[in-house]
């Protein structure tokens, strides 16, 4: 008798302990860091006096108030740490200055609008995501989120941003899987077919019809070789793949088959096309410096070759010479001479003290989406900012181009301005050679 | 036929280097037994060691070396001091043992991770220091870390060989494997060995840190990398076997590139799969050979030994 | 009752075990001994089913048993202690007696569910365990986790294990080893009221010869796996063999 | 901090902290109780995730007879409009898979332990575990007829849709999972809280005197395992659904790690210790994404996105040294009997 008592004593006591731990939880983890959103700050002279309300109560103040500053919180959502965390940094980054530059703009206007950002780490796991987009929506009340790079990260918290209406606004997701509309995942970059026929077509532009491509074997990887094969074949060209897992710190097997492949389909006349990240590439680039094959061949990259992690003094010069020995031509997600591209790399410089990484434009400008679609709303409800997105995006002209959304969210047009490394002297240096023009999938030489 | 003689050649490059991670792991096992986790972590501390002497202070790769062995030794002995130890003499099992060197290696890692961010060194950065062709037979490159590191291999083996057979810290060791109480009764100082084996086992995963990261990049997460491989290697040694671990590292390699390279070229396997090699090894080994094992794992009760 | 017959075991080429043979009758005290190596765990460990003999057989009530896992000849009615505690340290001494008993039925899985199924047994369990516990006057460490209380306690719950496991034979591996003098004698009165009290078979190995002698109605001397000298008190301990094999004379 | 707020926050936490209990559970019911060394935990949580995924997306394929890729955007779709269409369809599909989850889970536990039988060693077996677990994920992501490979599978639709709205849907299926927790700890406590319990706990201890005393180790083992698994892959299935995802990649072993770290520092065998570890895993992760927002605004130079593994270490490492037994210490069974002799020796004392 005692006994049937005792069980269910202990399963209501772990109940009890669960919901006393959840509470104490909830309870000390706001106070910590009390919820922006309800933060009214009153600026008044010099003197700034913060007092915390809730949203329906009037602010009373002896001070005479000039202004009433709303502050909205956009949550970064970015790969922090594991395997993607070089990547994850630097777009973070690039949304901060987005969100400093615009503070600055509001501030100098005298409009009553700050934006102010939490950043969470999604450990580069899907279950991350989660985590983290949940601490943002429920802890600090983000009215948006910015981030993260991969689309199994997007994909995992599709149905619970769906859910909790709040809009996130990706960087750099490519899967095609997430073109759906009426939702609220919304992505400042274009899925993976364009960049595949943008890469595909500036390699039939040096007059390859062979290409041997070494690729990410994950969402990324995959699916833009996909479509590079796709394009490529229907250009009359023939494709061989060397899918390789990412995230190894040994890739000579993989470069030893990349090497057999060009040397099968006849060196002369295949070009090699690298599809990796920024670890995974620099360790390809250097297996494959000791290759005499893979050394007297056209190389053809992505944008993410195309970053000072590439160059010395971040790198050994033996890689980047062979880089121009191989003149790697990389494409990068902006149009050519775009003028907000150059100030974005040189106010990313200003601000972190080094070089903005790959795609770390679509980072600026998934931020600057995120603010102005807020800014053209007027408000954080959820559903009025998804209604928002996609008019507010077609207006704007980000460091990486025009960002034309179509009705699934997704950048429909998306601008390549291909590029290729010199060395002039002893440094290095990009220099642009053509650019894509997606509406014709044609490649046109740039003429100065 | 070139090819599979070129995979050959790199996965004698790769096995030494593995080799060396894994003996050390193969000694504290063997000797102390402790499933040392950790192990792995070592290999980052060195290949970080080499890494900084590298890119900051401007050291040539071989001057490296010494550094990261001493440094990545000191570190073992240090993890051996402060957690080891305190559980050995609770006498704790060997589960245990390894939940904390689990324990362990998150807090070095993650201490590598902070130290790096702060630093601003990037993570993934390949060291100043690059590996070169020295020549090449046939086709095949011979780089010079696989001058260094062939060598080097051998003179350790042989070294610690000499070592365990004829100095007398060499034959308490062994000792000390075979009995530990046994050896505490005639008057080994158990605690110096155990001292000694953890600067030696975690000097070699720190010395193949300093080649590893030249050969890779630098980040934390590479001795994590390694360590299914070092597992996978000292598996087949039987976690007690010196040179079965030496053997081990050689076969674990070999699978990842020749036995691969044929897998892909006769059937088609993806070479996305390579990281299944090891695992397979593992499984196969263990399921195949256990006896060669259930020597060291001797059926402990779970908490106090009586005695 | 049991036989073992021409039984051989080595290890690693080193003959534990010498085509041994042992014959055990009801009702009686054997008293195994022998020098140090000269097999006496090992014949325990086979009889159990621990390993498994090289040859020969071991057959118990007519029954061919070599060939079983522990728990099945266990459940035939051979239980054994150890040399070194084996107690389950974990769990209190009053659960280490409770575990032996054979059929519970609140061990099964399926029946664990329904309380009312073991209820009843559990209780007369209890009433057993209470027994053995004033046999053997542990009561006030019943509740102690049996890994705190002292080795002469452990030895006396190896003992009581054996009572609880309603067993026809009984091997007891040097029962009074590390115990001191007078335990050890109160060890053997009460091995001796309970073969009285339940009509077992005991096979005692001990290195206290005095006890053994006195209380054992047979003796078993093994000396390199073999039997050298067998029969009662009396002839053994007269047996000029005895004093070879100790002194190595 | 408003009520909705509070609320939303314990309610995502403790869909979580459910699934991360269930598996907790399971692994003490293992470890705890029966001494398996299971380090392919995840292997079993995962099994259920991908029969989720892999009915979820085939048998809409199925009831709308067309045979598109399940990977296809046009396929996601199709899944989210028939769930809207035929709401009754996928409460059906996640029973469906919360029997297929632990039913295959069960079946690899089997398949596993069986072939394996050979071992007799538990650390070895824990190794095999863990590698096959490994195995399982590498081969899963590139084989895409399963969860759609690397690309993982979109579009589990919310077994609720009948509800209407999403919020109460998704609130429907949060209370599922609790329930399912609740019972899972209910099942677990009653079913160990007897001499069976106590048979495991000997088994673990000392298994050669269980053998010797007429326990089968290695029969109950087994079974065990597959219970321990069915139950993982019941929290996988909860998982599959909360996330409406599944990919392979999300399976590392590190999410096995974490499942120990709960049960070794709440207490092993005893089932109040992992309901309390997993807590307290759960706590450190919000409590220290609050605590790097706090730090962050003191403006301290020191990067604090690492902080939350070195704490975790050092949480281990003082409770190995210091409270080996875990925050809550494990207990007696206390069945009748037991109880019975408790009083007794009382009455004696008085």
């Amino acid at each position: 008798m005692t006994k049937g008592i005792s069980s269910y004593a202990v399963a209501a006591v772990a109940v009890i302990m669960l919901l006393a731990g959840l509470g104490l939880g909830a309870l000390v983890g706001p106070s910590i860091s009390p919820p922006i959103n309800q933060t009214v700050t009153v600026t008044t002279g010099g003197q700034v006096v913060t007092s915390t309300v809730t949203q329906t109560s009037i602010v009373t103040t002896t001070l005479t108030a000039q202004a009433q500053t709303k502050e909205y919180t956009i949550g970064f959502a970015y790969e922090l740490t594991g395997a993607q965390a070089s990547f994850g940094n630097d777009m973070k980054d690039a949304g901060l200055l987005a969100v400093a530059e615009a503070n600055a703009l509001l501030e100098k206007s005298g409009y009553p609008v700050r934006f102010k950002t939490v950043v969470e780490d999604t450990a580069s796991t899907p279950e991350g995501t989660v985590r983290a987009v949940q601490s943002l929506v429920e802890n600090h009340r983000a009215s948006i989120i910015v981030g993260p790079i991969s689309s199994l990260g997007v994909a995992a918290v599709k149905g619970y941003l769906d859910q909790k209406q709040v809009v996130l606004v990706s960087c750099c997701s490519t899967a095609v899987t997430l073109k759906l509309p009426n939702d609220f995942i919304f992505r400042v970059i274009a899925s993976a077919d364009v960049q595949g026929k943008a890469l595909s077509r500036s390699v039939l532009a040096e007059g390859f019809r062979k290409a041997v491509v070494i690729y990410r074997a994950e969402a990324f990887g995959e699916s833009l070789f996909r479509e590079f094969k796709k394009d490529f074949e229907s250009a009359g060209g023939t494709v061989i793949g060397v899918p390789y897992q990412p995230d190894q710190s040994d890739y000579t097997a993989e470069v030893a088959k990349l090497s057999e492949e060009v040397r099968r389909s006849g060196p002369a006349e295949t070009a090699v096309v690298a599809v990796s990240f920024q670890t995974d590439g620099l360790l390809i680039l250097g297996e494959a410096r000791l290759d005499e094959t893979l050394s007297n061949v056209r190389w053809f990259g992505i944008n993410t070759f195309r970053v000072p992690a590439f160059l010395p003094p971040q790198a050994p010069a033996e890689i980047a010479d062979f880089m121009v020995k191989v003149s790697l031509t990389s494409s990068y997600t902006a149009p050519p001479n775009n003028p907000r591209y150059f100030a974005f790399l040189e106010s990313f410089e200003k601000m972190h003290g080094r070089k903005a990484g790959p795609q770390a434009e679509l980072g600026y400008d998934a931020a600057w989406v995120a603010i102005l679609t807020i800014l053209s709303a007027g408000t954080d409800a959820g559903q009025v900012l998804r209604d928002t997105v996609i008019p507010t995006a077609r207006k704007y002209m980000g460091a990486s181009g025009h960002i034309w959304m179509d009705e699934a969210g997704d950048r429909a047009i998306q601008d390549y301005t291909i590029s290729r490394i010199i060395k002039e002297g002893d440094s290095y240096k990009w220099i642009d050679i053509a650019f894509y023009d997606a509406s014709g999938n044609t490649v046109n030489p740039l003429t100065r | 036929m070139i090819e599979i003689a070129s995979s050959l050649v790199r996965a004698l490059q790769s096995g030494a280097l593995y080799a060396l991670m894994a003996i050390g792991l193969t000694l504290t096992l063997a000797i102390l037994k402790i499933p040392n986790i950790a192990h792995a972590e070592y290999v980052t501390v060195g290949g970080y060691v080499s890494f900084y002497l590298i890119n900051f202070a401007g050291f040539p790769l071989w001057q490296t070396v010494l550094p990261a062995f001493i440094f990545s030794g000191v570190v073992a002995v240090l993890s051996y001091l402060a957690v080891f130890r305190p559980l050995k003499t609770r006498k704790v099992s060997m589960f245990i043992l390894m939940v904390a060197s689990f324990a362990v290696s998150l807090i070095i890692r993650y201490s590598i991770y902070t130290i790096v961010a702060a630093a601003n060194w990037g993570f993934g950065v390949k060291p100043k220091v690059v590996t070169n062709v020295v020549f090449r037979i046939a086709g095949i490159p011979i780089t010079d870390i696989l001058l260094m590191v062939l060598p080097i291999t051998v003179v350790v083996t042989v070294t610690l060989y000499l070592f365990m057979i004829k100095t007398l810290q060499g034959k308490q060791m062994r000792a000390v494997a075979d009995d530990p109480d046994l050896a505490v009764v005639s008057g080994i100082n158990v605690d110096n060995v155990a001292v000694l084996t953890f600067f030696i086992s975690g000097g070699l995963a720190g010395l193949a840190g300093a080649f590893w990261v030249v050969f890779t990049h630098a980040h934390p997460d590479i001795g994590l990398e390694a360590l299914i491989r070092i597992i996978a290697a000292s598996a087949l040694g039987g976690f007690i076997s010196y040179p079965g671990t030496l053997i081990g590292a050689f076969i674990v390699t070999l699978a990842e590139n020749t036995v691969m390279d044929i897998l892909n070229r006769n059937f088609g396997l993806s070479l996305a799969l390579k990281p299944l090699m090891p695992m397979i090894i593992t499984i196969v080994i263990l399921v195949l050979r256990p006896a060669g094992i259930t020597g060291l794992f001797s059926r402990q009760p779970r908490g106090r030994v009586a005695r | 009752m049991l036989v073992v017959d021409r039984v051989s075991k080595s290890f690693k080429g080193l003959k534990a075990l010498d085509e041994i043979s042992i014959n055990i009758k009801p009702g009686h005290i054997y008293g195994i001994i022998g020098p140090n190596g000269s097999g006496k765990t090992t014949l325990f460990n086979i009889i159990t089913g621990v390993l498994k003999p090289d040859s020969g057989q071991v057959i118990f009530d007519g029954r061919r048993i070599d060939v079983l896992e522990p728990n099945s000849i266990y459940n035939l009615g051979i239980t054994r202690s150890f040399q070194l505690p084996t107690l389950w340290l974990n769990m209190s001494v009053a659960e280490n007696l409770m575990l032996p008993p054979k059929q519970q039925v609140g061990e099964n899985l399926r029946k664990a569910f329904f309380k009312k199924a073991w209820e009843t047994q559990d209780m007369q369990l209890s009433d057993m365990v209470w027994q053995t516990l004033e046999t053997l006057r542990l009561k006030q460490v019943a509740l102690n986790k049996s890994s705190e209380i002292s080795g002469g306690q452990m030895k006396l719950i190896e003992l009581g294990r054996t009572m609880m496991s309603n067993p026809k034979l009984v091997l007891l591996d040097e029962p009074t080893a590390g115990v001191n003098p007078a335990l050890a004698l109160e060890i053997f009165k009460i091995i001796k009221e309970i073969k009285q009290s339940m009509g077992l078979t005991y096979v005692i190995i001990e290195h206290r010869y005095d006890m053994l002698f006195a209380n054992a109605d047979y003796i078993y001397l093994l000396n390199e796996g073999k039997v050298v000298s067998e029969g009662s008190p009396e002839k053994v301990i007269n047996d000029p063999v005895l004093a070879e094999v100790y002194l190595g004379a | 901090m408003d009520f909705n707020q509070l609320i939303s926050i314990i309610v995502s936490t403790a869909n979580f902290y459910a699934i991360w209990l269930i598996l907790s559970l399971s692994l003490n019911y293992e470890y705890g109780y029966t001494g398996i060394l299971n380090f392919g935990k995840v292997l079993f949580f995962s099994l259920g995730a991908y029969s989720s995924g892999f009915l979820a997306a085939n048998l809409a394929n199925i009831m709308a007879g067309v045979s598109f890729d399940i990977c296809s955007v046009e396929a996601v779709q199709l899944r989210l409009d028939l769930a809207k269409a035929v709401p009754q369809l996928p409460l059906l599909v996640f029973v469906a898979s919360l029997i297929m989850g632990a039913a295959l889970s069960a079946a690899v536990a089997y398949l596993l332990y069986i072939s394996t039988s050979r071992i007799k060693e538990g650390f070895v077996l824990g190794i095999i575990l863990l590698s096959a677990g490994e195995t399982s994920r590498i081969v899963v992501r590139n084989y895409e007829p399963v969860v759609c490979g690397y690309h993982g599978l979109v579009g589990i639709p919310n077994p609720y849709t009948a509800a209407g709205d999403p919020t109460s849907a998704s609130f429907l299926l949060s209370i599922t999972i609790w329930v399912i927790a609740g019972v899972a700890f209910l099942f677990i406590n009653k079913l160990t809280a007897t001499p069976y319990g106590r048979k495991l706990k000997a088994i673990r201890d000392n298994e050669l005197a269980a053998d010797i005393y007429g326990k089968k180790p290695s029969h109950e083992r087994r079974k065990v395992l597959m219970i321990g698994s069915a139950m993982a892959g019941v929290a996988g299935v909860l998982y599959a659904y909360y996330l409406g995802f599944v990919a392979a990649d999300d399976f590392t072993s590190l999410k096995t790690f974490d499942i120990w770290v709960a049960v070794m520092l709440g207490g092993v065998g005893n089932h109040l210790g992992a309901v309390t570890g997993s807590l307290v895993v759960t706590l450190i992760d919000r409590g220290t994404r609050v605590l790097r927002v706090f730090l962050a605004n003191l403006s301290i130079p020191l990067e604090t996105l690492y902080l939350r593994w070195i704490i975790v270490g050092v949480l281990m490492l003082l409770i190995l040294m210091y409270r080996p037994a875990g925050i809550i210490p494990e207990k007696s069974i206390k069945t009748l009997g037991l109880l019975r002799i408790i009083e007794r020796i009382k009455r004696e004392k008085t």
